[in-house]
């Protein structure tokens, strides 16, 4: 069915439990400042929400073309949800490209609103249609809405005073006001957004101004046009009491980093290289100046590394972001942080390779990298994130684990989880744990009945202990050589070589006595237990939730720790007749399952740079399911 | 100034006590000796230093210091350094590093953090070899040199260390040898100036390595040459030289180096040394042996502001501007909603 | 001089049919249509041309050229180069590279390839700003700029490019601007120049990201400024510059730079440029706007024996030494003995 | 007992299999020339020989202390061996030190030669002995020779005009001289030797005749002090015959890649930043230039192996080598040469870690990181050598591979065999098997009807073709970014990307179908099967036959193949009761065959920077036995 702006009915309003929303069009249609308010709307409006943005790695792709296409996807709800979803019920397509590319993830019968006026017979060229989809019936199974969108917005914004080009780009908020309206939704965010943004950072009043209009202009259209049957409305989901704020994955991390540090009454050092998708972490933390942030953008990723190995030995919260690549430079430093047993944390937000890969697509595929990648024993803790909110979570985590073993760790997340933004309770900074920080002030020990201080001298977690640099006393030297157990000093000893490598593996394998149980989302025995990792949780969740909904005996855990791996993790494991492990990989965590309990697991792998459908998982462990 | 009396040293209380492993008759005995002595005859309490090496034979500097120190990886010193800089404006920070270290592997950590002039003093340790390798020829062997890997002969023009560091951007820039059995030592006199200095002192040292590059810089130390093939540079001073002191530098019309006879030229005529001048200090450094006597002493020092002052300042600006952070603040930034 | 015909082309015969995906308005487009006219002038058939560039959007650039080409990683185009170099003597190597790919993580490859003169054109496309990673601030980016990553305004001094590469032994260095909307276009003259030369010729561009760093360079781009905040520099012709031609650079006594008026100088006393004179071309780069006018052109040149040359030198000679290495004498050298 | 140079008897010759003698004394000594002197005479005169250098890091420890020995050990017999010798039976000793260090690994009854003139109060205080060990009784157990080595050096050469100094280098001589006398061996070897390098080399043919005037005092003193009651012989070994000489394996690792490219007809391309224990093959393969070897020595372990995907693009055979460190370094750019599926070979002499470590010491603790150590999904082919002469055949089929598979492929081998000696047989080189290589000249490929090149068409072994930069119309650009399937252009296509990751994956698993099947040392059933790769083949071989001499049910396989594993490995497996995998490492094949085979395999493990014991392997494996 395809209306035209001007056909019309009267709308009535429909409830609705949750919407999937993808906006699309090229990457200057301003996609992602449409997604990102419509999902600032939602959360403040008391939705539960999650978000995809996908864009590609130009930063200004060629107009029109498919691989140009900027897209942003957002699920909202009434009721607990944990990814985008699967498809969507609404595209907003602000050219034939974005169709193009984004058509075949609507669900049938789904609503899609295309600006009528980009379809022209070159764009819909550029977009590799041979006929204009919009006119030869190709979308007959959806809710097709063709609104003139360039024309409109420009008619309304006919008096601004504004040149043409400033008034193209206000297309996106005609849209967005257009959806507000189908959806009844509140302007109010947006237009504050917009004045802070255009008036008050940017100072062009007028553009906000301009925009504002705009936004206003789609919203009175979708009224007086009436070009749907009906409205719909998402009401707000039961939220556990307390404040919220929307957070993207990067920004929780820095928040994490910072709110650590704090606990920790310690200086945070930020030592990084940029890369997309970790720079925002440097972005973010390079705003926190008042906190004390030290944020040091270096000359690459072994410096940004080594810089690390500095402020860690002279006493900061030492950390650093990178992704794939330049994980691969930090190997070497990394392996230095292992032996002198410095604590500091090293994130990895993780993107599709190989090499440079999909830079802008996400993946799981460094887990073996951060486990195994170094020359010689180099144990260190690995853990991931779950999801945007938990990346506060798991860089506190990171940082205690790091500060109370003396070791650098590993924190992986990946671009879907650091670009994808959700809402987040605020903590009441008193309910967070402080974390205890002690440096030796004198010396610790005797050697020939004269006191010394032996930097290499364990506590009962086999940690060494920090003295700082300005310390009287407790001067001493420490490197990348072995060193002699106690003393620092350096060592070819072979049985104190074979002494020091055992301690420093079993100082991390004890730290999986300070991770806190494992928990199961169903029983603790059945036919399937899908073991998950990292971004992928609100798919394997969401697919666990709904194959027992169906009658499945299936249970889901999600790993945060993957080095060492948790307590009892083996028993849980043999409680299952069979062993799922999902992984945006060719099989990670699997192998590393396999190795450890030599359970016969099975992968759920993907490597297409998109993370899971529910529909998959679900569909592929009913496979398993069904054989034998 | 400060009413506090600190410590009195004596170059031994230097010492860490380890057995020095360098092989007999190594220059680097000479320079720990001179460093020792810099540091006991400064105001500077042991605890604050921190020295920073990255691999090599020099690089092991740091064992042998009572003071913090850290030998780190390959190349990699200065990044390490930078870390120690910006985590604590206390401390005074000392780089330890070979012609390969800081130049081949190290190269570009040595050139970021001399553009930033990050407040650490970098001692250049150039024996023109990897020497803990056992013999392979580095950045600064002489072309045509056989060494283990280049068993014809090296075919790479090498680099002049201090004209490198000059485009870099360099704020202090020096050079001295190991030991002088001639001319003047200035390596007491550089390692001071270089531990005065506000910002990266960059210093290279000629250091004989006994064991696979024997005598590289004997013309620059020993007494028949000394005099002849070096001049020490010293700032207001004329460019003064010779076994009589019979020779000076000068620049021609069109702005190059000439060497003139002193009684050619009236002593007022004689150009002095310019500290601040960068571009004089990058055509001094291009004076290399035989053809003209090379340079020692202070060849360049400016004075600008750190890299860590900068920081601090911001983070000062930034305190100032929003008040001390603190969690609440932190957690309920943009905006936020109550669900009740 | 060959009497074989060579193919002759036009510039859309390296046109590589792969959509150009640079952002509207980048300076990276007038670059790309003038090193196409450049090769398409030239007697080297396009199979022989190998690009190599890093990662960035200036690292595109092969992609966008029907010759062989490698997309790298970033930071390390000179070091895939060399290998190119090395392996196949008749082959054009060119660099593509931007001023993060190839001054901050790739600073030190470029410094090895230029002081072992490794036969290869580099062009650095100098846009002051990360582009591709969407705007923090680059080696280049003037201090106290504001960024993503520097809010409150970058603390570190930037590095010169052409400074830097005269530092490192550097044989042939120019400098040009993307497009030039005011006096002399000198790129297609820079890039003709940096093809002929053998050995490594380093080309500074300064180019304009119309998206993170808009108009960082129209002071020497647009037709209001661009006579004087530049000097376009030729062998042998005097430095002169400015809206009506009536400024020129001089050199006092003490070797230092001057702006003078062209009526105070006779015209055979105005200096001229020396492309052979490094300390020379040291000073032409340490000028900069405001202050003074920047140099455009061939800043230096010099000719020098290439590695390439050299290496196969040495494989010549050990052959001529030894005969052609077979299998034989190979497995068979040393101390041997025969077990029946 | 403790024999002095004064007392007598008359010697009679005795007969043995195999004799283990170690060297030892001040790293100034020149213990590793007088070492390697008695390997090469003793393989010369026909014995099988395994030898074990082992020098301190310092270039010149400072004198007489015990961080500063330096030992070679030499095991020579008439039989096959496979190992150094856990114990010697000969220790000779030129100074406190070096005793201090090494009498523990002297058998009961061993012989003990000490230059009794290096034992002053100072030297023995230095080596950490409270008193003469020559006079407090502590040696009663072994037969001890004090020969005064100085003194006699000196009066030997009192008329060579020599000065003090150089007479005292000549000591080592000496001592070779009275050994060689003790195992009646001629001086022949030697003596060349002495004059080619003093005298032809360094052109110094004084210092040339003074060392072979020490050599013979040596043997004349045997000869007429006769210190020992008898004289030994180890006669020549049963060997396969052909034409022999001794081989180092970096030495044989120079000589298989220089022998592959000749094979290919093509140039050896070698980048290499120096790293001990790896420089000797860069050094030996600089001596090659007139086999068109190209040694390029570079700025760092990143440039190196950047420029062999410069020389793999360029049509070279491109080779780097390394160690932990430096292979840290490298792989970043070796997941460049995964994605671009150029060939070359890594080879990783792997050393003592974590970091710096313990550089001059081995281990095999690289293992994880040649499989895993990259960022994303970036398989390749990893091969690993076994022993000196067998570093020659692993480069050659490391070459092979690569080329063959289009491919980065990792080759391992370890401090202890790339400076350990042995025997070589020369190969006829008719005999060896030429290596194709192809590369297209014309167009492999036609899109929309035109004819094109398609650089990433693959063949039957999903090897892409390999084009030359100078070949007209097969102009190609290629890099880091996922790229089409065939056509090579850039892609962003989420199947595109997984087929992509499929094919490469595939291609790896593939290379499996052309190694020769493992060869069983022993029956395919029994109680335990020891499962050990690499250098540590001699001890795990040896320890395999003397547990089947013993009666055990015990069988070894030694692994060439490790990524991917050979085809049947996991049948084999399962013939055991028991899976035992000996490694210098914590266990890294042991969890790539758990992953794999979900065996449960039991690691023996030691990390130690020295190699197995065979008698530690022994005891082990019979605890395992006598185990449940
Ligand atoms: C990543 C890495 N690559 C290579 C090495 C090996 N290596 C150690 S020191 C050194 C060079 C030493 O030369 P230089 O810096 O001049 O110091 P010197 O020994 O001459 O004082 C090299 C190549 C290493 N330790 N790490
Ligand atoms: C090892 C590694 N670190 C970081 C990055 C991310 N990155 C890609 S391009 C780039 C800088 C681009 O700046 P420039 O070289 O100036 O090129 P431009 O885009 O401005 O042309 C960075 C940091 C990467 N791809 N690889
Ligand atoms: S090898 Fe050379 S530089 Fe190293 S310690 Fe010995 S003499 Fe000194
Ligand atoms: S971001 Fe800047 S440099 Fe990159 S393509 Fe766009 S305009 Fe050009
Ligand atoms: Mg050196
Ligand atoms: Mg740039």
């Amino acid at each position: 069915m395809v209306s035209d702006a001007a056909s019309s009915s009267t709308p009535t309003h429909q409830d609705l439990q949750s919407v999937a929303i993808r906006f699309c069009g090229d990457s200057g249609d301003g996609m992602q400042f449409a997604g990102t308010e419509f999902t600032n709307t939602s959360v403040m409006f008391g939705n539960e929400v999650v978000t995809f943005p996908d864009y590609p790695a130009e930063i200004r792709a060629p107009l029109g073309t498919t691989y140009g296409v900027s897209g942003f996807q957002i699920q909202f709800s009434s009721s607990e949800i944990y990814t985008p979803g699967d498809n969507v019920q609404v595209l907003i397509a602000m050219n034939p490209a974005g169709l193009k590319v984004n058509i075949e993830d609507v669900e049938p019968g789904g609503i899609v609103i295309v600006n009528k006026d980009a379809f022209t017979p070159g764009n819909v060229k550029k977009a590799g249609y041979t006929d204009n989809p919009l006119k030869d019936g190709s979308l007959a199974h959806y809710h097709v809405c063709k609104v003139p969108v360039t024309r409109l917005t420009k008619e309304s914004l006919v008096d601004s005073g504004m040149g043409g080009k400033a008034i193209g780009q206000a297309k996106n908020m005609f849209m967005l006001g257009l959806v507000y309206w189908l959806y009844d939704r509140s302007l109010e965010q947006t237009i504050r957004a917009l004045t802070e943004f255009f008036g008050e950072k940017k100072k062009k009043p007028r553009v906000a101004e301009m925009n504002v209009a705009a936004l206003k202009a789609g919203y009175f259209f979708g009224e007086t046009a009436e070009l749907f049957p009906v409205r719909y409305r998402v009401s707000r989901a039961k939220q556990e009491p307390g404040t919220y704020r929307k957070i993207a994955g990067n920004q929780a991390t820095a928040l994490g980093l910072i709110t650590a540090a704090q606990l920790a009454k310690k200086p945070l050092f930020y030592g990084s290289y940029p890369i997309t998708p970790a720079s925002d972490i440097l972005h973010a933390l390079s705003t926190y100046k008042h906190f004390g942030v030290k944020t040091v953008q270096l000359e690459d990723e072994i410096a940004a590394m080594c810089s690390l190995i500095g402020a860690s030995f002279a006493g900061d919260i030492a950390v650093t972001a990178t992704s794939g690549p330049g994980m691969a430079l930090k190997t070497e430093a990394i392996g230095l942080g292992v032996i002198m047993e410095l604590p500091m944390v090293i994130v990895n937000v993780q993107r599709a390779g190989p090499s440079t890969g999909l830079p802008t697509k996400t993946e799981q595929s460094d887990l073996l990298q951060a486990v195994h990648g170094r020359n010689a024993e180099t144990p260190l803790i690995v853990l991931a994130a779950r999801g945007p909110g938990d990346c506060f979570t798991t860089a506190i985590e990171s940082v205690r684990l790091a500060l109370k073993y003396m070791t650098p760790v590993v924190m992986l997340t990946d671009g879907y989880i650091a670009n994808g933004a959700g809402p987040w309770r605020i903590p009441d900074p008193a309910d967070l744990l402080p974390i205890e920080v002690a440096h030796p002030t004198e010396r610790n020990h005797e050697i020939d009945g004269k006191p010394v201080y032996a930097p290499y001298l364990r506590d009962e977690h086999l940690a060494r202990p920090w003295a700082l640099p300005g310390t009287p006393g407790l001067e001493h030297r420490i490197g990348g050589l072995e060193k002699m157990d106690v003393s620092g000093d350096v060592s070819y000893d072979a049985e104190n070589h074979q002494h020091m490598v055992d301690a420093r593996a079993a100082k991390i394998a004890k730290a999986a006595d300070d991770f806190p149980p494992i928990e199961l989302n169903g029983r603790d025995t059945g036919d399937v237990l899908l073991v998950g990792w990292g971004g992928t949780f609100g798919a394997i969740y969401t697919a666990a939730q709904r194959l027992v909904d169906e009658g499945h005996r299936v249970t889901s855990i999600h790993l945060r720790h993957l080095n060492p791996l948790p307590n009892g993790l083996g028993d849980i494991l043999r409680g299952f007749k069979k062993v799922v492990v999902p992984e945006l990989n060719r099989g990670q965590l699997r192998m590393l399952l396999r190795a450890e309990y030599l359970v016969d697991a099975i992968g759920i792998n993907k490597v297409q740079g998109r993370p899971f459908l529910v529909s998959e998982l679900v569909d592929r462990v009913k496979e398993i399911l069904s054989e034998d | 100034m400060s009413s506090i009396s600190l410590p009195t040293y004596k170059p031994a209380d230097f010492a860490s006590g380890q057995d020095v492993r360098w092989c007999p008759g190594c220059g680097d005995y000479a320079i720990l000796a001179a460093v020792k002595k810099v540091l006991a005859s400064r105001d500077v309490p042991k605890e604050k230093y921190v020295f920073v090496s990255g691999i090599g034979c020099s690089s092991r500097f740091p064992y042998y210091l009572d003071t913090y120190g850290i030998h780190g990886i390959h190349g990699r010193a200065p990044a390490i350094a930078t870390g120690v800089r910006c985590a604590n404006p206390d401390l005074e920070v000392w780089v330890i590093t070979g012609d390969g270290d800081g130049l081949s592997i190290g190269g570009n950590h040595m050139m970021h953090a001399i553009r930033r002039n990050m407040d650490m003093k970098i001692l250049l340790f150039n024996n023109r070899i990897y020497g803990l390798t056992k013999g392979q020829y580095s950045p600064t062997s002489e072309q045509h040199k056989k060494t283990k890997s280049t068993p014809m002969g090296s075919i790479d023009t090498p680099i002049q260390p201090t004209g490198f560091v000059l485009g870099c951007g360099a704020t202090f820039v020096a050079r001295a040898t190991d030991v002088n059995r001639g001319g003047v030592n200035v390596l007491p006199e550089v390692l001071l100036a270089a531990a005065d200095h506000r910002g990266t002192a960059f210093v290279e040292i000629y250091q004989d390595c006994n064991v696979f590059n024997h005598r590289a810089f004997f013309y620059a130390t020993e007494k028949e040459t000394a005099k002849e093939t070096t001049v020490h540079v010293k700032h207001g001073k004329p460019y003064i030289f010779g076994n009589n002191n019979d020779k000076a530098i000068a620049i021609n019309r069109c702005g190059a180096i000439e060497v003139v006879n002193v009684r050619d030229v009236s002593p007022d005529e004689l150009l002095v040394h310019d500290e601040a001048d960068r571009c004089r200090a990058f055509m001094l450094t291009q004076m290399r042996y035989p053809e003209y006597p090379e340079p020692m002493g202070v060849i360049y020092r400016e004075s600008q502001p750190t890299y860590h002052d900068l920081l601090w300042a911001q983070i000062n600006e930034a305190k100032e501007e929003h008040g001390e952070g603190t969690l609440e603040d932190l957690f309920s930034e943009g905006s936020t909603w109550v669900v009740e």
